[in-house]
């Protein structure tokens, strides 16, 4: 593998950190907004770009950067998704720090660097990488989270996550520390042990659980999730977007590729603890947001609900890994549009606000006082109930595709029960969206065009693909052939 | 061919052209396509009738268009006249006319006067198609159809909610019987295969035993449905009650055609049940019990109506009784000649309570022969028919009748005969009973002066004409009936040819013996009535029969309450399976709140609950 | 190179279990973050000691490349982790971390 | 050009619909009512110009999502000819029904209407297990929002209760679809949706078994059969007129639809295994509709349970399994199309005239609006069953087609016809006939406007009884290719 193709594909990495740098130097320099949001969104923009550059070198496929990373479609597949959730963000954020924020050009160098955390992990298979990614978007993660000043939510949210992610963290460190011991190698690939001893079983198994409950943490599985709709809640709701969407997709990412290389699925006790895992998160995730009335909370709740049925994809690995693949970047795809759209909704909403909607009767009415909103609002709510003319029908039909393939019948349960109880709070979210709105409520007038933009650019996506998902389908189907799954 | 299919297009037009109308047409225009419709059907009926009687067919068809065809269901809109369905027709569209022409003048004070010409002629229409159909499907059509005009038409004055009921009552029952028959016709198809009428006797003829049981059953069915529509114990309890409608309803629909559908419905499949003992057995003894129950209710009505009422109730009975005992064609000529008299005798009471306001008991009249002399004459021909007195039309119908139960060669004929006989001297009972009551003695409440309205006002001289019409009918009614009526059935008609052996005799005398009893019980003051009314025993009695023998009560107890009572109170307004639902949404709730109570915002908590989690994990991960 | 002393794995991944769970007790118990923080970074050493002994075990430097991989974020989580106290003090003048509990449900 | 732009025409006219509200507010429901004319001529065209050489009507094929073997397979046959024509037809009935009762938002009324039924007759055409289940959900969603937002006073409740039921059945159906599709492909190797290829995939009988029941409950939830039928009476209470017409007239037809389409041709041998079950719900859902029907004072509840018993004769149809009891189901299918749409139509305007649905409010309205007594009287007369009506001809067909398997059930069905004639006529006593309520108001009559609609629907019932021919041959030829076991 000769340096120039490693340099070639890693160009994304490369771009986006130089980019990092120009813009605090910009920063650095002089204050201005606007300068900081340009920049932002141009090294988003030129990274993404990069990113057919770099496809030139993946010839064969796949390209290995050193042991710690191996570049190949899907993990660019995932890198131009992340960056351009990260990019939704960037505008949004620029309206949302236009309105409430003193100093405002330091949060888009956190973005940029959760950002480059979150493409660092699709491609690694090495735990040192995984350590380093998780942790960049995290840490940058714990500032955005308590960006806005004065107000007291957000600053506990922070601490709240901070406290709790570290000691997810050290699980997750502890379990590597152990698998490591037991393997020798910290790449994915040779994390089995490599002596068949008792001992070497012992060390790989806790090791796994100890790994596994870190991950699990990330993702806000139950019974990891409790931290789950304070953090939410307390965030600016497109800090909230970029964490449900983005940390949560690139760290699935990785465990994925971690599933895959590290056979660890062939672990039968594993692949019951993720079972589990997987129907709690469904189930439990569902009924705690049945009745809330938070609009916030209730994605929140709902994303564990999610990060269940993803665990559907993650399970089919160890019989048909390829379609497993196409359902993560599907059902990811899915995800990010609706939870950006849902959160998007809430912060330009939010715009003339000085306390930001997290109610779900500040919503009421919205369908006949904002409309674009409203129907974004109202597309969001029904695509992640699943229901068709949505692209999350079209995620949710992947799902039981995979389910079945795999014959787990038992999760396809718990998929249905879940969103049998999810549909109920989706569709009260709609109900409020389209009844007549209270009389006292006034009208949200001059939103920023920007968002409204982005929003509607958002519902269409989500319709469009729901509709006509043919060539998505097949781009993710070629590229997940083409990496050789 | 001929116009076999316009005799019920007729009235249908005539029931068309005043829907669509919306009562908006003058009443002249109304009367007289009301009545015109069905009188011009009667005049087709006697041309056709005098064709098909002068040309050798045995019968006459008009096809029209195919109903539907399923696998082996065939049925079509077809047209079928023999003898049997010729009486009927002429019956229906003859008295039918005479009836209607008698309404115009009887209901021109109504309002609604177009509506009630609009369900009178839409009734025509389907009786015709009952009787004219030749498959078990068309007829079933006109079966409920007349039902459902009997049902308009009882609660033809829908503001007076017992009316109402009444209605109710009459359609409900009379479904219980419908459910009978079609149930009948379902078992027919299975077995035929086809509900074509003449498929069906072929098949009797050719395929069935005597007495095997499945023919019995479709018999009994058969019977049910017949039951039902002619107001046989145990279904007769509506008849009565329908007295509520207008009297010209009474005449035609209560007296005349539809509730003689039952006579027709049974003579028609009379192939099933000659091959059926049991069931024959059956409808004779329904036939007498009804009979007699009827006899003895009419003997303590109150209302002239209700009077005629059961003795339509018990006449019908002996129909049944006829048909029972193999009298077929007797059973078919009392059809027709009680269809003139009791038409004449409802036609004549209408007049009567007409122009005593709507009084219709009895008590409260009296002494009314000199003030309404033409209604008076009416009741008295039909009363002589009603009783039989000898050469009216019912004498001969009726002689018929005993004379073939007598004949018969069942084991329990003489029992028959004697329940028979007993009941035609109650039937002289009850009706001169009428009669004193409501013409002789002193009049009970002074009579008003006879206004405009009154029927008998020169101006309404037209009604008069139908009336003498059906008066000369049953009187001559007999004869007519007599020769035609012997065509019907291969059961040597109603010749009587034997008439001075004893038995002929007893019967001959019965009526007169009745007239005489009865005159002595009710008009003559020889013998002081209060003796009979006095006594508690007569009194429980005469309540029981009032009572109809009081199946009502029964039923009501047994069926209606408690129908209304799990209905009606709050028990299951919303639907006990609903509560499952309930629960479900319960129980989420409940955990949902259970799940909540995690979610303190404590984070020391938080982590107790991560490191709780990774225990877990742990635990499942090594130990399973 | 010399001969490490061979300490049996076991004894040493005990001394980091033992170590993690003073940590977690740490931050289960205590209510003051400062004290809460220092737990945390207890619990990460634990984690650096295993990698250490885990490196030992393959006689390879990746353990204890990854012990610094740890110390750099143990740093990088407690800088910004500092700043978020001193808010914390600002917003809720307190160090109590039981009083930041308003966002529950 | 082929009938399948009913479609597009339909949700075209739906967008011009609400846009069109902008220029005037009458103008959605003008826009609507010829869209929905035009349809039914169109409809009607199609009808007397006669199928092709296949059979077929109209019919488009073209890949969708070819990775998993998912076309556009739109087909019309007789059967779902008819069917759209019902739904054009009705159509045409629920915008008249409502012209006057929105108040605010025509425009998104209409387009709620519009797109409901272009859903609906996806569904009678698609021939696509994938694209059936689409247009089933799709339909849904107008349909929620049209109880939802102008429904009465306890329209959340009825609304979200009326989106679970069909919406988790639906879950099941799509589960069991797709794991149908997944056998197939397993067994003959080629992943296909297609609706004629999946006919013949063989299955070993548990797995059908499951399959099937996958099916059954989705379909008999839409239909409503008891137990899974509370739904609709809120739905029809609360949802507006035009809403309860579609809801009773087209999408419990769609339930039906699908038993007859999909569960019975799809999984034949357990279908028949599962007969006495089908009909003892069918059954059970006859009585036990009529019983409650009895028991309710609300109108339109009244009616809506009474929509119940009927759905009942259209599962006994079905499972007695033979010709005469699926055409039974087929034309009642259509007759209570038309009965129980004027029904809620004459609910609905009397809701507007007297601002309650209570019969106790009511009685003796005859007197005050003798056209709507009349024409109450005939639909109700067609619901008890009355030969020469169409409900007659349906409910004749299904029992002489269920005596033919069992004689038992048959008879308690029959029982049901007995208790329709009971709650159907307390509706007429308690409503229109009795004393006049002294304090009902002067009371307007029908109108041209609605009474042009009513004369309409009695013409078609009265059509489909004394000419059920032209519908049981419009059918015929799809009936005649279920084999049935005798």
């Amino acid at each position: 593998m000769s340096v120039a193709t490693m340099f070639q594909a890693g160009l994304p990495y490369l771009v986006l950190t130089s980019g990092i740098l120009v813009v605090m130097i910009g920063v650095a320099i002089k204050r201005t907004h606007a300068v900081a949001a340009v920049l932002t969104i141009i090294t988003l923009l030129v990274t993404i770009l990069s990113h057919i550059l770099a496809y030139g070198a993946l010839n064969d496929g796949v390209v290995e950067i050193t042991s710690l990373f191996k570049v190949d479609g899907i993990a660019y597949l995932f890198n131009v998704l992340f960056l351009l959730a990260a990019l939704v963000v960037a505008f949004l954020g620029s309206e949302f720090l236009n309105q409430r924020i003193r100093f405002k050009e330091e949060f888009y160098l956190l973005l940029l660097c959760a950002t480059l955390g979150s493409i660092v992990l699709p491609a690694s298979v090495h735990f040192a990488s995984l350590i380093l990614g998780l942790e960049i978007i995290g840490i940058s993660l714990y500032a955005m989270i308590a960006y806005p000043e004065k107000a007291r939510p957000p600053l506990e949210a922070s601490l709240k996550y901070l406290v709790l992610s570290g000691v997810g963290s050290t699980a997750l460190l502890f379990g590597m520390a152990m698998i490591y011991a037991g393997s020798g190698s910290l790449e994915f690939a040779a994390s089995l042990p490599a002596d068949g001893s008792i001992e070497g079983q012992y060390l790989y198994l806790i090791g796994n659980a100890f790994f596994w409950s870190g991950i699990a943490f990330k993702l806000s599985l139950v019974p990891f999730h409790i931290w789950t709709p304070d953090v939410y809640h307390g965030a600016p709701s497109i800090v909230t977007g970029f964490l449900a969407t983005v940390s949560k997709g690139a760290v699935f990412a990785v465990v994925f590729r971690y599933a895959i290389e590290g056979n660890v699925l062939d672990s039968g006790s594993v692949q019951l603890a993720l079972t589990l895992i997987a129907c709690a998160s469904m189930v439990i995730g569902n009924l705690l947001a049945l009745l809330q009335t938070n609009l916030k909370r209730i994605l929140a709740y709902s994303s564990i609900a999610h990060m269940g049925y993803l665990l559907i994809a993650l399970l089919l690995v160890e019989s048909n890994s390829a379609f497993g693949y196409e359902t993560v970047v599907l059902y990811l795809i899915a995800y990010f549009l609706m939870t950006l759209a849902a959160f998007g909704v809430v912060s330009v909403l939010s715009t003339h606000q000085e306390h930001e909607l997290n109610t779900i009767d500040s919503v009421s009415g919205l369908f006949w006082r904002q409309p674009i909103a409203g129907v974004v609002l109202i597309v969001a709510a029904i695509s992640l109930a699943g229901i068709p003319l949505t692209i999350g029908f079209v995620a949710k039909f992947y799902l039981f595709l995979a389910g079945i393939d795999g014959g787990m019948w038992f999760l396809i349960g718990a998929l249905v029960v879940g969103s049998a109880i999810g549909i109920y709070y989706y569709l009260r979210i709609v109900f409020t969206v389209i009844k007549k709105a209270p009389d006292d409520s006034e009208a949200f007038t001059g939103l920023p065009w920007t968002g409204l933009g982005i929003l509607t650019f958002l519902g269409v996506c989500m319709l469009v693909l729901g509709i006509y998902p043919r060539f998505l389908i097949n781009l993710i189907h070629n590229v997940v052939q083409i990496a050789g799954f | 061919m001929h116009l076999l299919w316009a005799i019920p297009a007729l009235p249908l037009a005539g029931f068309l052209i005043l829907f669509l109308t919306e009562g908006r047409l003058p009443k002249p225009v109304v009367s007289s396509i009301g009545a015109g419709s069905v009188g011009l059907a009667a005049l087709l009926t006697g041309y056709i009738g005098w064709q098909f009687v002068s040309s050798d067919t045995t019968e006459f068809v008009s096809s029209s268009w195919t109903w539907m065809i399923v696998g082996d269901l065939d049925v079509s809109f077809r047209l079928w006249l023999d003898e049997l369905s010729l009486v009927m027709v002429g019956v229906i569209t003859g008295v039918g006319f005479l009836i209607h022409w008698y309404a115009t003048g009887y209901m021109s004070d109504e309002e609604g006067y177009s509506r009630f010409f609009c369900y009178m002629n839409l009734f025509v229409f389907a009786m015709l198609m009952l009787v004219m159909g030749d498959n078990l499907l068309l007829l079933f059509l006109g079966w409920e159809g007349v039902g459902l005009c009997s049902y308009l038409l009882i609660g033809f004055f829908h503001k007076i909610p017992e009316f109402g009921y009444a209605a109710r009552k009459a359609f409900v029952v009379t479904r219980v019987g419908d459910t009978f028959l079609i149930i009948a016709l379902f078992l027919l198809f299975h077995q035929v295969s086809s509900l074509n009428i003449q498929d069906g006797l072929l098949f009797a003829r050719e395929n069935m035993s005597e007495g095997s049981t499945i023919n019995t059953i479709i018999c009994l069915l058969l019977l049910g449905g017949a039951v039902g529509k002619s107001a046989q114990v145990p279904l007769q309890t509506w008849l009565p009650d329908a007295m509520a409608g207008p009297t010209p309803v009474s005449a035609l629909i209560h007296a005349a055609t539809m509730v003689t559908a039952g006579v027709y419905l049974i003579a028609r499949m009379q192939d099933f049940f000659l091959l059926s003992p049991t069931a024959m057995l059956c409808v004779a003894v329904v036939g007498l019990v009804t009979l007699l129950i009827a006899s003895f209710t009419a003997l303590v009505q109150s209302d002239i109506k209700r009077v005629l009422a059961y003795s339509t109730m018990s006449q019908i009975g002996y129909m049944f009784f006829a048909l029972g005992v193999g009298a077929w064609s007797a059973g078919l000529f009392h059809l027709m000649t009680h269809a003139f008299f009791k038409a004449l005798l409802f036609l004549a009471s209408g007049s009567v309570i007409l122009a005593m306001h709507h009084e219709q008991n009895m008590f409260k009249m009296g002494g009314l022969w000199k003030k309404l002399p033409v209604p008076f004459i009416g009741m008295l021909v039909g009363s002589a028919a009603l009783v039989a007195l000898p050469l009216t039309s019912g004498f001969f119908s009726k002689d018929a009748i005993l004379l073939k139960a007598w004949k018969n060669d069942s084991d329990f004929s003489t029992l028959f005969w004697t329940v028979a006989v007993i009941a035609a001297f109650l039937t002289s009972l009850y009706t001169v009973r009428m009669m004193a009551l409501t013409f002789f003695g002193k009049p009970q409440s002074e009579m008003h002066e006879l206004k405009k309205e009154s029927l008998w006002h020169p101006s309404r001289i037209r009604t008069v004409v139908p009336f003498a019409l059906l008066a000369v009918l049953s009187i001559a009614g007999g004869w007519l009936g007599f020769e035609f009526t012997g065509r019907l059935f291969d059961d040597k008609g109603v010749h009587a040819e034997l008439h001075f052996d004893p038995i002929a005799l007893l019967t001959l005398g019965i009526p007169f013996a009745g007239v005489v009893v009865g005159y002595f019980l009710f008009a003559s003051d020889l013998l002081d009535r209060r003796i009979l009314i006095k006594n508690r025993m007569s009194e429980l009695v005469s309540k029981f029969w009032g009572s109809g023998w009081g199946f009502d009560k029964a039923y009501d107890t047994m069926i209606v309450n408690p129908f209304r009572f799990i209905a009606q109170t709050r028990l299951n307004r919303n639907d006990v399976v609903d509560l499952f639902f309930k629960l479900i949404k319960f129980l989420a709730s409940l955990f949902h709140h259970i799940l909540s109570m995690f979610q303190t915002g404590h984070i020391r908590w938080y982590a107790f609950t991560m490191l709780g989690g990774l225990l877990l994990v742990l635990l499942t991960v090594v130990w399973i | 190179m010399t001969t490490a002393i061979n300490i049996p794995l076991e004894h040493v991944f005990f001394l980091a279990l033992i170590l993690f769970l003073i940590g977690a007790f740490g931050v289960l118990i205590r209510r003051n973050i400062i004290f809460m923080l220092l737990s945390l970074e207890l619990m990460m050493n634990a984690c650096g000691l295993a990698f250490v002994a885990a490196g030992a075990r393959w006689a390879e430097p990746d353990g204890q490349i990854m012990f610094m991989f740890i110390l750099a974020l143990a740093a990088a989580e407690v800088a910004v982790a500092l700043g978020l106290v001193v808010q914390l003090a600002r917003r809720f003048e307190t160090l109590d971390i039981d009083r930041a509990e308003e966002l529950n449900g | 050009m082929s009938l399948l732009w009913l479609i597009p025409l339909l949700l075209v006219a739906g967008v011009v619909a609400w846009l069109s509200e902008r220029v005037r507010t009458t103008l959605p429901n003008w826009i609507s009512l010829i869209t929905f004319i035009v349809a039914t001529l169109w409809v009607t065209v199609v009808w007397f110009s006669g199928p092709d050489t296949n059979g077929l009507y109209a019919n488009w094929v073209q890949d969708w999502i070819p990775r998993f073997g998912i076309d556009f397979r739109f087909e019309v046959d007789g059967l779902s000819l008819m069917l759209i024509g019902l739904t054009t037809f009705l159509g045409v009935v629920a915008v008249v029904s409502s012209w006057t009762e929105t108040k605010t938002r025509h425009g998104f009324f209409q387009f709620n209407i519009l797109w409901v039924m272009a859903g609906v007759v996806g569904v009678f055409s698609a021939f696509d297990l994938f694209l059936f289940f689409f247009f089933w959900e799709v339909m849904l969603i107008p349909m929620y929002f049209l109880i939802a937002i102008w429904g009465h006073e306890d329209k959340e409740y009825a609304s979200m209760k009326f989106f679970l039921f069909t919406q988790i059945s639906g879950l099941l159906m799509l589960v069991a679809i797709v794991a149908l599709v997944w056998f197939n492909a397993s067994s003959s190797g080629s992943l296909t949706f297609n609706y004629f290829e999946l006919v013949n995939a063989d299955l070993d009988s548990t797995t059908a078994k499951l399959l099937m029941l996958g099916f059954f409950i989705a379909f008999i939830t839409k239909l409503p059969s008891v137990p899974v039928h509370t739904w609709l009476p809120d739905a029809h209470t609360q949802a507006p007129t035009a809403g309860s017409v579609i809801l009773a007239g087209i999408l419990l037809k769609t339930g039906a639809y699908g038993i007859i389409r999909f569960v019975i041709t799809l999984f034949p041998d357990v279908s028949q295994d599962f007969c006495v079950w089908g009909m003892s719900l069918g059954v059970v859902s006859i009585l036990y509709g009529g019983y409650l029907a009895y028991s309710q004072t609300d109108f339109k509840r009244l009616v809506a349970y009474s929509s119940i018993a009927h759905m009942g004769f259209i599962l006994v149809g079905v499972y007695s399994f033979n010709k005469l009891g699926t055409q039974g189901a087929i034309i009642t299918m259509i007759a209570h199309g038309f009965s129980t749409a004027a029904l809620f139509m004459m609910a609905g305007s009397l809701q507007e005239r007297l601002h309650s649905r209570e019969m106790s409010k009511m009685g003796g309205l005859w007197v005050r609006a003798p056209r709507m007594g009349a024409v109450t009287m005939f639909f109700v007369i067609a619901s008890v069953g009355m030969p020469g009506l169409g409900n007659f001809i349906g409910e004749f067909l299904v029992l002489i087609g269920a005596f033919q398997k069992s004689i038992v059930l048959t008879v308690f069905a029959t029982i049901g016809i007995v208790v329709a004639a009971v709650y159907g006529l307390s509706l007429m006593q308690r409503s229109f006939q009795g004393v006049p309520n002294p304090n009902v108001p002067k009371m307007r009559d029908f109108a041209f406007r609605e009474m042009s609609v009513m004369v309409l629907l009695m013409i078609a019932l009265v059509w489909v009884g004394i000419y059920p021919q032209s519908l049981l041959r419009m059918s015929d030829t799809f009936v005649s290719m279920l084999e049935f076991v005798s």
